[in-house]
C-alpha cells in the first residue's frame, strides 16, 4: 500500500514538474507546488501508518452534535 | 492555370532559400545548374543558339510534356524569322512572352529556376539577360479519377480524389463555382517541397480559422510530406489525443460540402485524401450519402450509427462486466445457457476477451495487407471460422464469438474510419476496467473519455459541439438528420453563424394532405 | 496529458487485481431456497441449483445428459447464513443469491415465525426483496422433488405459479412494508400422481391449494381454495380467473373467463372501522350448458348479478377466515392509516381485536359481460323466441 | 486565471444533477425515516429556503461580479478574519467531497464489489475527479451537460418501468398522515442540501449573463426538487415509509424493482452507474472550489499543479474519516447539518458586514458633505 502511495507520488511529482517546466513558472511556485505535494504525501502515509489518528469527523461531532440535539430535541 | 499564376510569388516567398541572381552571365549560370544538378542525369542541361544567342534549357526529364516543348517554344526560337536580332529575341520572348503556351513568367533569382525545374518545368535563360523564362509544361503520369474505394455511397457522385493536387482543385472547382472560394498554397517541406492547398470559402470560413491554419504550417520545419497525416500530426492542437482531428475524406463531394458549412479543406500534393478542418466528432458519424437520401431513413440509420458506436467500444466491456460482476442482470435462463457453454474454458472472461479481439484485430489487420490474390480467403469470415473451431476446442466461449463479431461488425459502421480505429483503441483499456471493478470500472473509463472529449477542441472547436457546449439550433444535423428545407442556417459552430444557407422564395406547394 | 492518464489508470490496475470478480462458472446460481424446521430449534436451509455443465448447448432437453439439470443441497444451521455456509465449504462453487425467485417456507416453520428470514432477504444486497413467498406443508424441500415436466427446472414451476397469479405474488417487501406482519401467502400442495411424462410412473406433483395467513410473521392459520380466490380478489391481483355461476333459468351452470379486474378498497367515510371494497371487472362467456338466451341483454345483466353475488360471497369468506384468526392480513389497518391516521393511533396497539371485532366490509362488485365468446348461444339452442 | 465560460444553461443543468445525487441516493433513508409522508413538505419548505440562500449569495456576488470572493473579501472583513474564513471553506469543500466520496465507496463496495477495498473504488474514482478538477471548471459543467440527458432519460425509464408496481393507494398519506416534528426536523437536516447553492459565490466570476442567474437557480431549484420529489413519492409508494427507513439504500431497491419482460432481469448495475455520475459532477465541483480557494491563496498562476496532491488527500481523507459506516451515520444524522449550516451561513454574514459597510459608508459621505 505505501509503495503505492510512493509511486503515485513520485509519479505526480515528475508530471507537475514537467509541467511547471513547461509553463516556465517561477521558482516561488515549485516550491508552493511541492511543499503542498509533500504535505498531502505525509498525509497519505499517516494515515495508514496511524490507524487511530483523530478524523476531523469526531471534532466536527464533538462541536456540533450538542447544538443539533438542542434545536432538534433528542433523535435517537 | 491562371488561378495558380496569381499566388505564384507566394511559393517564393515560402520556400526557404535566399535569394541568388548571378547576372548575366551565361557561362556562371550553366556552370551553377550543372553544379547543382550534378549526377542528377534525369536533369537536362541542353544550349542552343540562336540569332547568335546562347540559350541553355534546364528541364526535368520525364516532368515535361516534350512534344509541346518542341512543337511550340522550340520550333520557334530556333526558327530563322523568330527574331531579327539579340534584342529583339529578348523583347519577343522576355518581354512579351510571346511564346504560345499559358503561364510563362519569368524570374531572376537562379534558386528560384532550380525550383522550378524539380517542379517539373522548363528553363530557358541567354546569353546576356539576367532573366530567365519559366514554361510550365508540367506533364507527368498521374491516375486517372476513379471510383471512391472506401466511401462507397449507393446514391450520390462516384469519383474520388486522385493523388495530383490540380486535378483534386479542379474537382471541387466544379463543384463550388464561386470567386468566393479561395486556394491558397503554401509550400511544406525542406527536400520535398510538397504544396499544401488552403481551400476555404471567403465570407463563410471565419477569417481566424485560416490565419490560424497558415500559422500552423508555416512553422512547420520538416524533410518532408509524403501524406497528409504528416500535416496532421504536426499541426493538431492535441497530438497526444487518440481521437482524431481532422477529418479525411476521398469524396470531393463531402470536401465540397464542408467547405459550404464555413470549414476549410486541406489538399496535401500526392495524397488523395485532403484533410477537413475543424471536425466535431459527430461529423465522423456522418457519412455523404445521409444528405442525398430521405432524411427519415438517414436520422434512422444515424441513431443505429451512435448505437453501434456505444456497441463496438463497450460491448465486450459489458459482457465481461456481467458476467463476471452482475449476473443478476441476465435472465435466469440465458445466465444458464452462458454458463454452460462457459464451462470448460479455462480462462478467465477478461482474457477470453482479449484473445478473441487480439485475434480479429490480427485478422483485419492481416486482411488489409495480404496480396490480394490471397488476401480473399482471410477475412471477416475467416476469423468467424476460427472462432468456431475455438469454440469447439473448448478456447473460448460460443457467446465470446457472438460478442466480439458484433463488435467487429459494429466498428465497421462507424462512417469516418479513423474515429473506429479509436474506438477499437480505447476498447481495450475499458474492457480491463470492467474486468477489475465490473460496471463501475466501465462508467469510470466512459467519463474519463468523456471528459477528455469535452475537452478537446480541433482548430478552436469543441469536439464535442453542438453538444457540449449545447446550441440547440445545431442538433438538427447531429443525431438526426432534418430535411433540407428546415436547416436553413449554416451550423454556428463552425462558420459564419448569421447567414442563411437555403431560402426557399415561393413557400412550399402545400402538402395535398387532408 | 492523454497518455498520461492512461497510464495512471493502468497502473493503478496492474498494481491490484480483480477482488470481486467471480467468473460465470464458478458461480452456483440459487434458483430457490427452501426453508424447513430441524430439531433443536435450528432450520434446514435447502438451495436449489440449476447445473449449467449439464446442459451443455445443442442438447437441451435432449435425453441424452446424464441426470437432472439441477440439484438441491441442504445444511443445517441455527442461522440462514451458518447453513449455508456449511454449504459453501462443500461445494466448489461461489453460491451466488442474485437468481432467487421464490423461497418456500415449510408449514412448521412458517408457525414458528419467518421474521428472521424476511431478515436475512432484506439484509442480502444481492438479494432482491421481490421473489415470492410461499408456504408448503410438510417438508419444503421436497417441493423439489417435482417432475418438472414443462419447464427445466423445478423452481421454475413454482415461480410460473405465481407469476401466472394462480396463488398469491407475495414478496418479502409485502411483509416488510407492514406494520404487524399480518399477510397472506400462498399455499402449496403436494400429490403423486401417474404422469405420462414419466412413462407412466408416479412422479411428484405439486400444486396450489388455498393460502396461509400471518400475524406478526408467524402462520396463524389457513384458507381453502375457495376462500383463496376471494383472497386473491382482495388483493388485486386476479388474473386468468373464471367464475362459474347457476343459470336462473334452469339451473345449469355458466362459466365466465376474467379479462381484466380491479379492486379498490376505501375506508369508509362514515364509520370508522368499515371498509368499502370496489371490484370492478370484465368477462367474457366461456362456457354454456344452459339454455338462456346469451343475446338478450336483460339475460345477461340477470347473469351478472349473480356473478357479483359469487364473486361478494367469495371475497367476504376470505374476510371473514381472516377475522376469526384476528390477522389483518389485507391490511386494513393501513388503509385505515393513510386515510384516517388519527382513528389508527387510537386503535393502532389492540388493532388485532379492533379488526376481529369491529370491521366490516361493504362489498361493491361491478362486473360487466362484455362479450360472448366466438358463438352468440349455445347450438343445440334453436330459435327460442320463434 | 483566465475565466471560463459557464452559460446559464449549463448552470441550470449542472444545479439540477447537483441537488439530484446525494439526496435520492444517499440520504432517502433517514429523511423518510425522520419525516415519513412528509418528506414532499419538508422538501418543498427545503427548496424554498435554498432560494432564499440563493438570492443572499447573488445579491453578495452581483456587488462585484467579475471578482473573486477570495479576493474581494477581505475588502468586506479584516484580512485574517477573511483568511481564515477561507481556510474553513477550502476545508469544508475538501472534507463535504472526501464525505461523499465515502459514501459513494460504501454503497458501491457494499452493493456491487463485495471484496473489493475502499480505496481502489475511492482512488479509481478520485483519480477521476482529479483528471475533470484540472482540466477546468469549463469541462465539469459541460460535462454536466452532456450528461443531463442521459441521467434524465435512465431516471424516466426508471420512473415509468416502476410505475406499476407502486399501491396508488398510498397517496392519500401524503395528505392526511403529518407530524410537525417530523417536519420540522426533516427540513432542518433537508436545508443544507440545498443550501449548498452557496457555491454560487465561488463560481460566479465565470458566469455568462450574470444577471439572469437568479432566474437560472430558481428553475434548477424548480425542476431540482420536481426530480427529487418524484423519486420520493415513487419510493414511498412503493415501500412505505415503514420499509423505506429500514432499507440503507433505497433508491437501489426501487431501481432493483423493475423486471422488463423477463428481458434483463435487474437493470440496477446499469442505471446505479449512470446516477452515480452526478455523483461524480458533485465531488468535484467541491474538489475543484477547495483547490481554486488553494491556489488563490498561494495566489498561483493556475490551480493545476494542485489537484493531485489535494486529490490523494482527498481520498486519504475519505478513508480515514470514520472507521464504519455507522460512524459515517452518526456523524451524518447527529451533526452534519448543524455544521453545514454554519458553513452555508458564511456569505450572509459577509452581505450583511458589507451592506453595514456601505451604509456606514454613505452616512459618512453624507455627513462629510453636510459639514
Amino acid at each position: 500500500m505505501i509503495m503505492i502511495i510512493i509511486l503515485f507520488f513520485l509519479f505526480i511529482f515528475g508530471y507537475e514538474w514537467a509541467y511547471l517546466k513547461k509553463k516556465s513558472r517561477k521558482r516561488r511556485t515549485f516550491w508552493i507546488v511541492f511543499c503542498i505535494m509533500g504535505m498531502s504525501f505525509s498525509y497519505c502515509i499517516a494515515t495508514i501508518v496511524f490507524k487511530n489518528m483523530p478524523s476531523p469527523n469526531t471534532l466536527i461531532q464533538f462541536l456540533f452534535t450538542p447544538i443539533q440535539q438542542k434545536i432538534l430535541g433528542k433523535v435517537d | 492555370m491562371p488561378i495558380f499564376s496569381k499566388n505564384k510569388h507566394k511559393t517564393v516567398q515560402n520556400s526557404a532559400h535566399e535569394q541568388l541572381f548571378l547576372g548575366e552571365d551565361y557561362d556562371v549560370r550553366l556552370k551553377w545548374f550543372k553544379t547543382t544538378f550534378q549526377n542528377s542525369d534525369d536533369i537536362t542541361v541542353h544550349e542552343l543558339t540562336t540569332n547568335q544567342t546562347r540559350c541553355g534549357i534546364v528541364f526535368l526529364q520525364g516532368m515535361v510534356d516534350q512534344q509541346i516543348f518542341d512543337d511550340q517554344v522550340l520550333k520557334y526560337i530556333v526558327s530563322p524569322g523568330f527574331a531579327s536580332s539579340r534584342k529583339d529575341l529578348f523583347h519577343k520572348i522576355l518581354d512579351l512572352q510571346s511564346i504560345s503556351t499559358m503561364c510563362t513568367s519569368i524570374v531572376a533569382d537562379i534558386q528560384e529556376a532550380a525550383d522550378s525545374v524539380l517542379e517539373g518545368k522548363i528553363i530557358i535563360f541567354f546569353e546576356g539577360d539576367s532573366r530567365m523564362l519559366v514554361i510550365p509544361l508540367t506533364s507527368f503520369e498521374k491516375r486517372a479519377v476513379s471510383e471512391t474505394t472506401n466511401e462507397n455511397v449507393i446514391r450520390g457522385p462516384r469519383e474520388a480524389f486522385v493523388e495530383d493536387i490540380q486535378t483534386n482543385i479542379t474537382l471541387i472547382r466544379r463543384k463550388i463555382k464561386s470567386p468566393d472560394l479561395k486556394m491558397e498554397q503554401l509550400v511544406v517541406g525542406r527536400y520535398t517541397k510538397t504544396k499544401v492547398t488552403i481551400g476555404y470559402i471567403q465570407g463563410v470560413c471565419k477569417e481566424e480559422l485560416i490565419t490560424d491554419i497558415k500559422q500552423r504550417i508555416n512553422q512547420l520545419e520538416i524533410d518532408g510530406v509524403l501524406e497528409g497525416s504528416y500535416i496532421e500530426e504536426c499541426i493538431e492542437q492535441f497530438p497526444l489525443s487518440p481521437f482524431p482531428q481532422t477529418q479525411k475524406t476521398e469524396r470531393p463531394d463531402v470536401a465540397a460540402a464542408a467547405l459550404l458549412e464555413g470549414r476549410a479543406v486541406l489538399f496535401v500534393d500526392g495524397t488523395p485524401i485532403p484533410l477537413l478542418v475543424p471536425v466535431t466528432m459527430y461529423m465522423f458519424l456522418q457519412s455523404a450519402e445521409d444528405y442525398y437520401q430521405r432524411f427519415f431513413l438517414t436520422s434512422f440509420i444515424r441513431l443505429l450509427r451512435y448505437t453501434y458506436l456505444l456497441v463496438s467500444l463497450l460491448f465486450p466491456s459489458f459482457y465481461i462486466a456481467i458476467t463476471t460482476f452482475h449476473p443478476e442482470m441476465i435472465p435466469t435462463t440465458l445466465l444458464i445457457s452462458v454458463a454452460a457453454s462457459r464451462d470448460n474454458v479455462p480462462f478467465p472472461g477478461l482474457v477470453e476477451a482479449f484473445i478473441m479481439e487480439l485475434a480479429f484485430e490480427g485478422l483485419r489487420e492481416a486482411g488489409i495487407r495480404t496480396p490480394k490474390a490471397i488476401g480473399q480467403a482471410i477475412g471477416v469470415l475467416g476469423a468467424l471460422v476460427i472462432g468456431q473451431a475455438a469454440v469447439q476446442a473448448g478456447i473460448v466461449s460460443a457467446p465470446m464469438v457472438i460478442i466480439v463479431s458484433i463488435t467487429g461488425i459494429a466498428s465497421f459502421i462507424i462512417p469516418g474510419y479513423d474515429l473506429a480505429f479509436t474506438i477499437r483503441l480505447l476498447r481495450f483499456p475499458i474492457m480491463i476496467l470492467a474486468g477489475t471493478f465490473g460496471i463501475f470500472g466501465l462508467m469510470i473509463g466512459c467519463i474519463l473519455i468523456y471528459i477528455h472529449v469535452v475537452n478537446l477542441h480541433s482548430f478552436g472547436v469543441p469536439y464535442l459541439s453542438p453538444t457540449a457546449p449545447l446550441r440547440p439550433a445545431d442538433l438538427k444535423d447531429v443525431f438526426i438528420r432534418a430535411p433540407w428545407w428546415f436547416m436553413k442556417r449554416r451550423p454556428s459552430f463552425v462558420g459564419d453563424s448569421n447567414s442563411n444557407r437555403l431560402t426557399i422564395k415561393k413557400s412550399r406547394p402545400e402538402d395535398d394532405e387532408d | 496529458m492523454r497518455a498520461l492518464k492512461w497510464f495512471m489508470v493502468m497502473s493503478t490496475l496492474l498494481l491490484t487485481g480483480c477482488w470481486s470478480r467471480v467468473e460465470i462458472n464458478d458461480c452456483a446460481f440459487v434458483t430457490a431456497m427452501y426453508v424447513d424446521k430441524s430439531v433443536k430449534g435450528q432450520m434446514e436451509v435447502t438451495l436449489a441449483f440449476p447445473l449449467p455443465n449439464r446442459l451443455v448447448p445443442g442438447t437441451v432437453g435432449g435425453s441424452a445428459s446424464p441426470g437432472n439439470p439441477y440439484t438441491q443441497v441442504s445444511r443445517t444451521g441455527k442461522t440462514i447464513t451458518e447453513a449455508y455456509q456449511k454449504m459453501q465449504i462443500d461445494l466448489p462453487r461461489r453460491i451466488s443469491w442474485g437468481h432467487t425467485r421464490i423461497i418456500v417456507v415449510s408449514e412448521e416453520m412458517a408457525k414458528e415465525g419467518i421474521g428472521h428470514i424476511l431478515e436475512f432477504i432484506a439484509r442480502d444486497p444481492k438479494l432482491n426483496i421481490n421473489n415470492a413467498v410461499l408456504v408448503a406443508p410438510g417438508k419444503a424441500k421436497d417441493i423439489e422433488n417435482l417432475v418438472p415436466a414443462f419447464e427445466r427446472f423445478p423452481s421454475e414451476i413454482v415461480r410460473e405459479f405465481t407469476q401466472e397469479m394462480v396463488t398469491l405474488y407475495t414478496t418479502p417487501k409485502d411483509f416488510l412494508e407492514t406494520e404487524n406482519g399480518d399477510m397472506i401467502v400462498g399455499y402449496l400442495t403436494k400429490g403423486k400422481e401417474k404422469m405420462v411424462s414419466e412413462q407412466g410412473k408416479e412422479a411428484m406433483w405439486v400444486g396450489t391449494d388455498g393460502m396461509a395467513l400471518f400475524h406478526d410473521y408467524k402462520m396463524v392459520g389457513k384458507i381453502g381454495l375457495k376462500e383463496g380466490r376471494g383472497a386473491l380478489w382482495l388483493r388485486n391481483s386476479i388474473k386468468n380467473a373464471s367464475v362459474s355461476i347457476i343459470s336462473p333459468t334452469d339451473k345449469k351452470p355458466i362459466s365466465l373467463l376474467i379479462l381484466r379486474s380491479k379492486t379498490k378498497i376505501r375506508p369508509s367515510k362514515n364509520e370508522p372501522f368499515t371498509f368499502d371494497v370496489y371490484v370492478t371487472a370484465e368477462d367474457d362467456i366461456s362456457e354454456s350448458y344452459s339454455n338462456i338466451n346469451l343475446t338478450n341483454a336483460k339475460n345477461i345483466f340477470q347473469l351478472e348479478k349473480i356473478a357479483e353475488k359469487e364473486i361478494k360471497d367469495r371475497i367476504s369468506e376470505a374476510f371473514k377466515a381472516s377475522k376469526g384468526m384476528k390477522a389483518d392480513v389485507f391490511q386494513f389497518g393501513a388503509y385505515l392509516s393513510w386515510y384516517k391516521p388519527k382513528i389508527w393511533k387510537a386503535v393502532k396497539e389492540d388493532w388485532p381485536t379492533v379488526y376481529h371485532d369491529k370491521v366490516k366490509l361493504n362489498i361493491h362488485v361491478d362486473l360487466h359481460i362484455k362479450r360472448p365468446g366466438a358463438e352468440n348461444n349455445p347450438i343445440w339452442i334453436k330459435e327460442i323466441n320463434s | 486565471m483566465k475565466a471560463a465560460q459557464i452559460s446559464q444553461n449549463q448552470l441550470l443543468l449542472f444545479l439540477i444533477l447537483y441537488f439530484y445525487s446525494t439526496l435520492v441516493g444517499f440520504s432517502a433513508s433517514n429523511l423518510i425515516h425522520i419525516s415519513q409522508y412528509d418528506t414532499i413538505l419538508v422538501l418543498c419548505i427545503s427548496g424554498l429556503t435554498a432560494g432564499i440562500y440563493a438570492y443572499f449569495t447573488i445579491k453578495l456576488a452581483n456587488r462585484r461580479p467579475n471578482e473573486f470572493f477570495f479576493h474581494y473579501g477581505k475588502d468586506i472583513f479584516p484580512q485574517w478574519i477573511h483568511i481564515l474564513f477561507m481556510g474553513f471553506y477550502f476545508f469544508s469543500f475538501l472534507h463535504t467531497s472526501a464525505f461523499v466520496l465515502r459514501e459513494y465507496e460504501d454503497f458501491i463496495v457494499q452493493t456491487y464489489l463485495g471484496g473489493t477495498p475502499n480505496w481502489a473504488v475511492g482512488g479509481l474514482l478520485g483519480m477521476v475527479v482529479a483528471v475533470t478538477a484540472r482540466s477546468g471548471i469549463q469541462t465539469l459543467f459541460r460535462t454536466a451537460q452532456g450528461l443531463f440527458f442521459l441521467i434524465l432519460i435512465a431516471d424516466v425509464s426508471n420512473t415509468i418501468f416502476i410505475g406499476k408496481e407502486l399501491k396508488w393507494d398510498r397517496w392519500m398519506a401524503f395528505i392526511t398522515n403529518h407530524s410537525g416534528h417530523g417536519i420540522f426536523a426533516g427540513t432542518y437536516t433537508t436545508i443544507p442540501f440545498f443550501g449548498e447553492v452557496i457555491v454560487l459565490v465561488f463560481i460566479f466570476p465565470y458566469l455568462t449573463q450574470k444577471n439572469k442567474t437568479l432566474k437560472t437557480v430558481f428553475w434548477a431549484i424548480v425542476l431540482g426538487l420536481l426530480l427529487i420529489i418524484v423519486n420520493f413519492v415513487f419510493l414511498l409508494l412503493l415501500f412505505g415509509p415503514n420499509l423505506a427507513s429500514h432499507i440503507t439504500y433505497p433508491m437501489l431497491e426501487m431501481v432493483r424493482y423493475i423486471r422488463i419482460a423477463d428481458f434483463i432481469e435487474n437493470l440496477d448495475p446499469f442505471l446505479i452507474s449512470i446516477w452515480s455520475t452526478t455523483v461524480y459532477l458533485k465531488i468535484s465541483l467541491l474538489f475543484f472550489l477547495s483547490v481554486q480557494i488553494l491556489a488563490q491563496f498561494f495566489r498561483l498562476k493556475d490551480h493545476r499543479p494542485l489537484t493531485f496532491s489535494l486529490a490523494a488527500v482527498m481520498v486519504a481523507l475519505s478513508l480515514q474519516m470514520s472507521g464504519g459506516s455507522a460512524a459515517l451515520t452518526s456523524f451524518y444524522t447527529n451533526s452534519w447539518a448543524t455544521y453545514s449550516y454554519f458553513i452555508e451561513g458564511i456569505p450572509i454574514l459577509y452581505l450583511l458586514m458589507d451592506t453595514l459597510k456601505r451604509f456606514i459608508k454613505k452616512r459618512s459621505a453624507k455627513n462629510n458633505k453636510g459639514m
